[in-house]
């Protein structure tokens, strides 16, 4: 037992760096007061730390803690992707000017994003449903305080309400869904509620259990219909914050979703085909509509938006469809698309929200019609922006198209071409709100100022950073592929 | 045949070229715009000089289409190569280029333009470093599509195209080039994302034996793509003349009947020739709508022969319509340029009609007829840039009398305007001929009702004649000069060509009879 | 022999081309700018074309030489190669052809030199001629319907250049306009009877296709589609020929020059279409033959109607040229092959000197009013003249000569052919019983008699309605007359005949015979014998006839005009409602400005309403529908219209306008639609 | 009939306290959908995690032998009061930022 508890710790080195960070970062906090953002580079070096820690762990495939958490080859992919868009929502927030008012309690700041890591970590490699819901409010919780760091703005405080109350009663409809389950399967721990509904009738509770679920992980997610909170907490948080939950703890979602849906409820038919269990709900047509309804409300609502992060909020929410659909297939190459979505988006997405919180610093706009003509003040940057929107949009050569080809392909193969013309005609709308943002930017003269704007090495380098994926990873994207062939191993699962 | 330059083949030195000019170019200050515009006309000269290799050492013996053997400078390298996945066996997607009878004559129309284009392009004024930088990206996205022989790589570059284009029109475009960008946009975008589909289910329906381990994978490779012995049984594609695949033709069809432009899908077209810059019109209307006839051929014609025979008729009576239609609406207008635009829908609808007909004469009209359009209408783009570069105006109504003011200007737009005429001893004549003669052979009543558009044709043509270069020439022109010398380059080498062609078709017609009567055979006569 | 034939014949075609390119591109640099050059060259090639009439008519008198070169080859992977050729084909139409050709070419090139002296593009005009000239060349050398094609098209583009080489009048280029585009409906007829005959044959070549005929070998083995081939491809002469209904070009077209009215529109450019018939005679079934004759007939009548009662002296000459190319039609149609012939080549060297001389007296006329400073009297109009007998004599002695040949008087050229068609014509009648074409063409022959003494009278004798306007007026310069005489030599009947009365023993109908038909039996025309007979048994009271009418022609002429008995306004006041018809061309021009010039206009119009409105985003007439959200639609305008075009687009634009109204900012509402979406869910998929 | 009512009445079992779990499950939602005032909201929450409590506290008495269920209903408690204070702390400075806590009034953020 205590072997088991010392392996598990050895398995539990990133977590724990990220803990100990953590506790650096309130000690740094109260012994540096002057250094604003010593918390943030402690953290960087932690997340940097835990990089290295996951190649570590490649190859692993073992469960930890009394099959509380699994560390396998899945998890570590989903954690290095936190891990990178983690380091890179760090540097967002040393430079976004939002802060600056609040610097005397960055430290906390830092802390919160760091809590929110490790949640986001067990998020995506739990296997118990006690440990998923844990891990989940350990999540949420920071992420409420986080939204409402800036506390002075109106938007930020309102935004903070109401991402709390629907958050609360989200994860609360979810863990009495899981009440439910616990309920019908006896267990806590996901194989073992998978191997109980294999041999259950059709139950209309457990349907009922299957979808509260999916609403608490939707909410996080921001599947329609649960996706309500994302524009106004959106466009009311700290950008780089909104950035995190557009990006981060979208994807955390999105594993523990394939995670419990793939073990617990997928079985194998007679043809030794997958299938789901038990046969009461359609639960892969039902995630079908939800992101066939994601990309259209998405994408329509986005073409009304002027504000750069409301457009982007409605943007995730239609970009939450196009990876559900992966989901949806239930096989293995839409689990791989997936995941090959998740790691394009990171960039893409990632250097979007960077683009408008430099703008946001720079042009002290949010407003996309506030955008005209900075094609012409500021080039290198606006040329970036484009790139990373026409890679959203889907348009080779760019990572997003590679990111669309492989989810609309697995959508293809298994069948679902309904869906895939939604999603096509979809992107086609897309087109529309993402080319405007270049048109204001290019087709328009400066109004006002026309003075051409400089940004510092730093700025360029994370942009470069950002940038070189997205269009490397258009052309050539056999490492990423491989990785996934061999991520591509969940714990406890053929 | 292969043909190397420091190990490396041919079509990726034509090909990437205007990438090493477009970073070149980056490297330039935005201030020297003289070494800018060099840098840009010397790499698109090269390109010409490629092609004249390329004229000058191609087979014209090798039938190509739809095996590896019979295509010339092919370079075929693994890019994305993922061995063994559990799940799904290998991935595998090739750097595959290659060219045939049917894409020779492409490549070299490409070269020639974007260096037409390039020259002409020394009148833009204002952001000269992005706009060469665009440039460049757009003349290898042309070339691209032109060389790819993988669908992958082939559709990269369809959309590659697509922002450079977007920008182009949009910044340095007439006074309404906002709506005639994002037009354009918007339509070859829809097409791209059905074309996407297609692609995507063709790659799920094939699957090839690895020659050594015989391990079956899919492809994107279009030459497997034309093989029914490689089609997963059971899967979407599989099979002659099921839903499926109609569905399948359909939606390529209206993909590059979008960039053709075909009748209905036409709209984008004049909007966004009269509001690009000439050069860009040139590029438009010269190149870009090949690609659409070009896909035709090169993809849904070979890999659906039993959907394509199923809607030839189809594909016949909207090339009719488009060439009727756009003769109209091209009598109708009064700007210059839209005239212009609307002729091309007419003449492409020849060349629809010349491949619809599925026999050699219609074929070889209808490739010949893509070339001789891309010089065509280049001459006449270039022509109307001539005039709205001294006066600012392009409307018919805004000129007249200028041959006493110009002559050169007007021999040669006369020799442009009477070549779109299809005036016999230039070479629009020839291939319509051929296309209406294979047309006719295959549908008696489309060809005959299409000839008719060309009386339509010689009316707006004279009507134009009448109105800018004849009468007396009105005041505020008489400071008109004539055509300076680096105009007379653009001109002189297509007005060569249109003349050369005319006279003597037999060099193109060889380049491309092989491969274009195999193809016929291979879609009318198909392998199962 | 034959070698050289292909030398010179090659020659014959390339020198006037040569003349074209030098003097486009230097003629304005070559002293007296390169008239002379033009001149010249045509000179030499009218000589090789009589030394080829000569020896070809001589020595091998019925052969038919022809030379074949591939142009294109279409191999097609399974039945083998088509070869396209290229090639001359020289018989003795041919030769007769070339000859006329370089003739009236060569005499138009002199008579030009003093005609357009001082015109701003004086070196220009003689290219032009050139080029006509190779684009004529062209048409009669070649032995395949394609090179046929591409030099009819050349002919059609310098008639172009030539009627509108005054370009800054809008007349003379709206004139351009309307003859090309005239032109090019009758051809696309005939470019559709070649891809009948291409895709049955593979081939251009005349002969194998008329060779597979012979064999039985029918397009698409159907005669129906035989006669529509042979009456396609009329459709080009009916163009080039200014045939019936597609004549309104031709009288517009006098708006070029003079000498050019005599180059193409008399003698050779509006005789293409005849030489087209009789090239594909062999072919051309007995019901097209008919559908000709009548369509030649319908010409002639009409033409000639209105031909009486026009002023101006270029238009009687225009409508005399198409009536007069009816009467060839006819008689091709009629199988009087060799009448028909002879009357185009008679009616070139005749008609062309009306031209010249008309042009001599407008050039006079001219000349005399400018003299004056008067602009505003029209320098052509015979009302305008009169008594310019003494003045000009050369002119007027030949303008007689040419007068009296086109009336048919006996001694005459005209007397001959037109003599051999009306009796082609009462043969025809014989045999098949259509007797209107005989009472069309002896009336038309007497109408013509009529109006050209009309104009004659008008224009020489009587006294000038004001001495003083024509008091600088003088004989036109030597190399103008030089021309006009010896087009009057060659209007008298001992070039084609030694018998004045009848020309069937001629050299010409020796050596110009009626070619075989080609098709089957069944559906040939009377055939040559039968017809020779009944032309033979029928040709003296033709003779009488023709003689008869044509005098009664000039002596009605004399009579209202020479010596005023009676007054020619209250004559065509009792013919009323005719005269006023005939008077404004039978309301052709009108006509086809209604029905197809407005119709066309209005289909466009319609077809690019239709393009912007309907197809331009199947509503951009969501104009309408969006004023209703007038608000909604201003932000559309300035945001998204602009890409959201269509119908499609816009109900997507509202859709999400819905969709954003969801998001009301209330959290409770919020939460409602999560409890509400998972009750929903629940009952659809449980 | 009565009896039977009376007799399942007298005689708790599982389906008792689930039936209690879910009105009171949807009481919370009622009052979190329905009450203007935020502290009634988060009531409402604190009622929906009560229910939870309940199901997994009677599951694990009556149909599943384990301590899992008391555990998981010791950490909701925990985690219920961790969340009520944030949730209290950002009422008070929505208090501070709008001086109301009517949740109808804290709507700028919409469309």
């Amino acid at each position: 037992m205590s072997e088991h508890v010392l392996n598990s710790i050895g398995l539990f080195v990133p977590e724990i760096i990220l803990v100990a960070s953590l506790c650096i970062i309130i000690v740094a906090d109260l012994l540096l007061k002057k250094r604003t953002h010593a918390g943030g580079w402690i953290l960087l070096a932690s997340l940097v730390l835990c990089f290295f820690a996951f190649s570590a762990q490649s190859g692993i495939n073992t469960s930890a803690f009394f099959a509380m958490i699994a560390v396998d080859p899945f998890s570590v992919f989903f954690k290095v992707i936190l891990v990178i868009s983690g380091i890179f929502i760090v540097l967002f927030s040393m430079q976004n000017k939002e802060l600056i008012p609040y610097k005397n309690r960055i430290g906390e700041y830092y802390m919160l994003i760091a809590g929110m890591m490790l949640g986001m970590f067990l998020m995506v490699s739990s296997t118990n449903l006690l440990m998923m819901y844990l891990a989940f409010e350990m999540t949420s919780i920071c992420s409420y305080v986080l939204v409402g760091f800036t506390k002075k703005s109106i938007r930020s405080a309102e935004s903070s309400i109401k991402y709390i109350i629907y958050g609360s009663v989200s994860s609360g409809i979810m863990i009495y869904g899981m009440s439910l389950i616990y309920g019908m399967s006896g267990s806590l721990n996901i194989f073992e509620i998978g191997a109980a509904l294999s041999g259950l009738e059709s139950a209309p509770i457990f349907s009922m259990a299957v979808l509260m679920i999916t609403a608490g992980i939707g909410f996080k997610i921001a599947l329609v219909p649960f996706h309500f909170w994302a524009p106004d907490v959106y466009e009311g948080a700290p950008m780089a914050i909104t950035a995190l939950l557009a990006v981060t703890s979208k994807i955390a979602a999105v594993a523990m979703l394939i995670r419990l849906f793939r073990v617990s409820f997928t079985g194998v038919d007679a043809t030794g085909m997958m299938a789901i269990i038990p046969e009461g709900i359609r639960w892969d047509m039902m995630l079908a509509v939800m992101a066939a309804a994601a990309m259209i409300l998405g994408n329509l609502a986005a073409l009304w938006q002027d504000n750069i992060k409301r457009m982007l909020a409605y943007s995730s929410i239609a970009h939450a469809g196009y990876i559900i659909m992966g989901v949806v297939v239930l096989t293995d190459q839409g689990i791989s698309a997936v995941m090959l979505y998740a790691f394009m988006y990171l960039f893409m997405n990632l250097g979007t929200f960077y683009m408008a919180m430099l703008y946001a610093n720079k042009f002290s706009t949010e407003s996309i019609e506030g955008y005209k003509g900075i094609g012409y003040r500021a080039p290198f940057t606006a040329v970036a922006l484009t790139i990373f929107l026409v890679s959203l949009t889907g348009l080779p050569p760019t990572a997003g198209f590679i990111a669309k080809l492989y989810i609309f392909g697995a959508a293809i193969n298994a069948g679902w071409i309904w869906l895939v013309l939604v999603a096509g005609v979809m992107t086609i709308v897309s087109l529309f709100y993402y080319i405007r943002v270049a048109r204001n930017m290019f087709l328009y003269k400066p109004e006002g100022e026309t003075e051409p704007v400089r940004f510092d090495n730093f700025t360029t380098a994370i942009v470069l950073l950002l940038l070189t994926p997205v269009l490397v990873l258009g052309v050539y994207f056999t490492p990423v592929l491989e990785f996934i062939k061999h991520s591509l191993v969940m714990f406890g699962v053929q | 045949m292969e043909l190397q330059f420091l190990g490396i083949g041919i079509l990726t030195w034509i090909l990437f070229l205007p990438i090493a000019g477009l970073i070149i170019i980056l490297l330039i200050p935005g201030d020297k715009l003289k070494a800018i515009r060099i840098t840009a006309t010397a790499i698109t000269g090269i390109q010409v000089i490629l092609a004249a290799v390329i004229f000058r050492h191609f087979d014209r013996a090798i039938e190509g289409i739809n095996s590896i053997e019979g295509f010339q400078f092919v370079e075929k390298y693994r890019w994305i190569t993922v061995e063994a996945v559990p799940w799904f066996g290998r991935i595998e997607i090739n750097y595959f280029l290659g060219i045939d009878g049917l894409s020779v004559l492409m490549v070299i129309l490409t070269a020639l333009i974007g260096f037409i284009g390039a020259i002409s392009s020394w009148t833009i004024k204002k952001q000269v470093k992005g706009y060469f930088a665009l440039y460049m990206l757009l003349v290898t996205g042309m070339m691209g599509v032109f060389v790819a022989l993988d669908f992958f790589l082939f559709f990269i570059f369809w959309e590659v195209m697509l922002l450079p284009m977007y920008f182009l029109i949009g910044i340095w475009g007439g006074p309404r080039r906002e709506y005639a960008a994002i037009k354009f946009f918007l339509y070859t975008f829809v097409g791209g994302i059905l074309m996407m589909l297609v692609m995507l289910a063709l790659y799920f329906s094939v699957a090839v034996p690895d020659p050594e381990t015989g391990e079956m994978y899919h492809t994107f490779n279009i030459l497997h793509m034309m093989n029914p012995a490689y089609y997963v049984e059971g899967s979407i594609l599989a099979g002659v003349d099921t839903t499926w695949r109609y569905v399948a033709w359909m939606a390529l069809f209206i993909n590059f009947a979008i960039k053709i432009p075909l009748f209905p899908f036409h709209t984008w077209l004049p909007d966004a020739h009269v509001e690009a810059p000439t050069p860009i019109s040139v590029i438009l209307a010269g190149v870009l709508l090949k690609l659409g006839t070009y896909g035709l051929l090169r993809i849904s014609f070979p890999i659906f022969p039993d959907a394509t025979m199923y809607f030839m008729i189809f594909m016949a009576v909207l090339g009719m319509i488009s060439i009727i239609y756009g003769a109209f609406c091209a009598l109708a207008q009064d700007d210059f340029k839209k005239l212009i635009a609307y002729s091309s829908i007419s003449h492409m609808g020849i060349v629809v009609i010349g491949i619809a007909a599925l026999n050699t004469q219609g074929m070889v009209g209808g490739v010949l007829q893509m070339f001789n359009h891309g010089i065509i209408t280049a001459v006449l783009f270039l022509m109307v840039g001539v005039v709205y570069d001294r006066t600012g105006k392009r409307g018919l109504y805004d000129f007249g009398g200028l041959a006493n003011q110009m002559p050169k200007y007007t021999g040669i737009a006369m020799i442009g305007l009477f070549a779109a005429l299809g005036l016999p001893g230039l070479n629009g004549f020839v291939s319509e001929l051929f296309s209406f003669l294979g047309a006719f052979e295959a549908y008696r009543w489309i060809a005959i009702v299409s000839v008719f558009g060309i009386i339509i044709t010689a009316g707006y043509i004279l009507w134009t004649l009448q109105r800018v270069f004849l009468g007396n020439t009105p005041e505020h022109l008489t400071s008109l000069k004539d055509l300076t010398t680096r105009e007379m380059v653009c001109f002189v080498p297509l007005i060569i060509l249109i003349i050369l062609l005319g006279v003597y078709p037999a060099p193109a017609i060889e380049l491309m009879n092989t491969s274009l009567s195999y193809l016929t055979q291979i879609v009318t006569v198909p392998a199962y | 022999m034959e070698q050289s034939m292909l030398h010179l014949s090659l020659l014959i075609l390339f020198i006037p081309l040569a003349g074209f390119l030098i003097l486009v591109f230097f003629g304005k640099k070559l002293p007296r700018q390169g008239d002379w050059l033009g001149t010249s060259l045509i000179g030499i090639t009218l000589l090789m074309a009589l030394y080829m009439l000569i020896s070809k008519i001589s020595s091998m008198s019925t052969e038919t030489l022809t030379y074949s070169a591939s142009w294109v080859i279409l191999r097609n992977s399974s039945f083998g190669a088509t070869s396209i050729d290229l090639g001359f084909m020289i018989d003795n139409l041919t030769v007769v052809m070339l000859v006329v050709v370089m003739l009236v070419s060569f005499l138009v090139h002199l008579f030009s030199i003093g005609y357009m002296k001082g015109d701003a593009r004086y070196s220009r005009y003689f290219a032009y001629l050139g080029l006509f000239t190779f684009s004529m060349t062209g048409i009669v050398l070649t032995h395949n319907l394609l090179m046929m094609y591409i030099f009819w098209e050349l002919v059609g583009v310098s008639s172009y250049l030539l009627i509108g080489f005054w370009y800054e009048k809008k007349s003379a280029t709206n004139a351009a306009s309307k003859a090309f585009i005239v032109n090019r409906i009758g051809d696309a007829g005939m470019f559709i009877g070649i891809m009948i005959l291409f895709i049955h044959f593979s081939t251009f070549t005349f002969e194998p296709i008329f060779s597979g005929l012979a064999a039985g070998d029918l397009p698409f083995q159907s005669t129906a589609w035989l006669t529509a081939a042979g009456i396609l491809i009329f459709c080009g002469a009916v163009g080039k020929s200014a045939q019936f209904p597609l004549h309104v070009w031709l009288p517009d077209a006098m708006e070029g020059p003079t000498p050019v009215s005599a180059l193409i529109h008399a003698a050779t450019m509006v005789a293409a279409g005849v030489y087209l018939i009789a090239r594909m005679f062999p072919m051309l079934t007995a019901e097209a033959l008919i559908v000709i004759a009548y369509i030649g007939a319908i010409t002639a009548l009409i033409a000639a109607t209105i031909a009486l009662t026009q002023y101006d002296i270029k238009k009687v000459l225009a409508y005399s040229t198409i009536s007069q190319l009816g009467f060839m039609v006819m008689a091709l149609g009629l199988g009087a092959f060799a009448a028909g012939f002879m009357h185009l080549v008679t009616h070139a060297a005749f008609k062309a000197g009306l031209f010249l001389g008309a042009g001599s007296v407008i050039f006079a006329m001219h000349n005399a009013l400018h003299k004056k400073n008067d602009h505003h009297t029209d320098a052509q109009d015979i009302r305008n003249m009169g008594g310019l007998k003494s003045r000009m004599p050369v002119t007027y002695w030949t303008f007689l000569i040419f007068t009296l040949a086109i009336a048919g008087v006996p001694l005459t050229s005209g007397f001959l052919s037109k003599d051999e068609i009306l009796a082609g014509t009462l043969a025809f009648s014989s045999l098949n019983g259509h007797y209107l074409l005989p009472i069309i063409a002896f009336t038309v022959a007497g109408m013509t008699a009529f109006y050209m003494f009309r104009l004659f009278i008008l224009t020489f004798h009587g006294n000038h309605a004001d001495e003083s306007r024509i008091s600088g007026l003088m004989e036109s310069p030597l190399t103008m007359t030089i021309p006009l005489l010896i087009l009057a030599g060659l209007s008298t009947f001992v070039f084609y005949s030694f018998n004045p009365l009848g020309a069937s023993g001629g050299w010409f109908f020796s050596a110009i015979e009626r070619p075989a038909s080609m098709i089957p039996e069944a559906l040939q025309p009377a055939s040559a014998e039968i017809f020779n007979q009944a032309v033979k048994a029928l040709h003296t009271p033709a003779l009488i006839l023709s003689v008869l009418i044509a005098g009664a022609g000039i002596f009605g002429a004399v009579w209202v005009y020479e010596w005023k008995k009676s007054s020619a306004d209250v004559i065509s006041q009792n013919f009323g409602a005719l005269y006023k018809g005939a008077f404004n061309k039978w309301y052709f021009d009108e006509m086809y400005q209604y029905v197809f010039v407005g119709g066309t206009f209005i289909l466009t119009k319609i077809l690019r309403w239709f393009d912007e409105k309907i197809i331009d985003g199947i509503v951009n007439g969501a104009a309408t529908l969006s004023e209703r959200f007038s608000v909604m639609n201003r932000w559309f305008d300035e945001n998204i219209i602009d890409g959201l075009v269509n119908f499609t687009a816009w109900f997507m634009g509202i859709l999400g306008f819905v969709l954003r109204r969801l998001q009301t900012g209330k959290i409770q509402h919020y939460l409602a639609f999560v409890v509400l979406g998972v009750l929903v869910f629940y009952f659809i998929f449980v | 009939m009565e009896n039977e009512l009376i007799q399942w009445l007298s005689q708790p079992g599982l389906t008792h306290y689930l039936m209690i779990g879910a009105l009171l499950f949807c009481i919370g939602i009622t009052l979190v959908l329905t009450r203007r005032n935020v502290i009634m909201i988060l009531m409402g929450i604190e009622l929906i995690l009560n229910s939870v409590n309940l199901n997994f506290i009677a599951f694990s008495r009556f149909s599943v032998i384990t301590l899992d269920g008391h555990l998981t209903a010791l950490f909701l408690i925990i985690l219920a009061a961790a969340e009520a204070a944030v949730a209290l702390a950002i009422v008070l400075n929505i208090y501070n930022r709008f001086k109301t806590i009517d949740i109808d009034e804290i709507s700028l953020l919409k469309g």
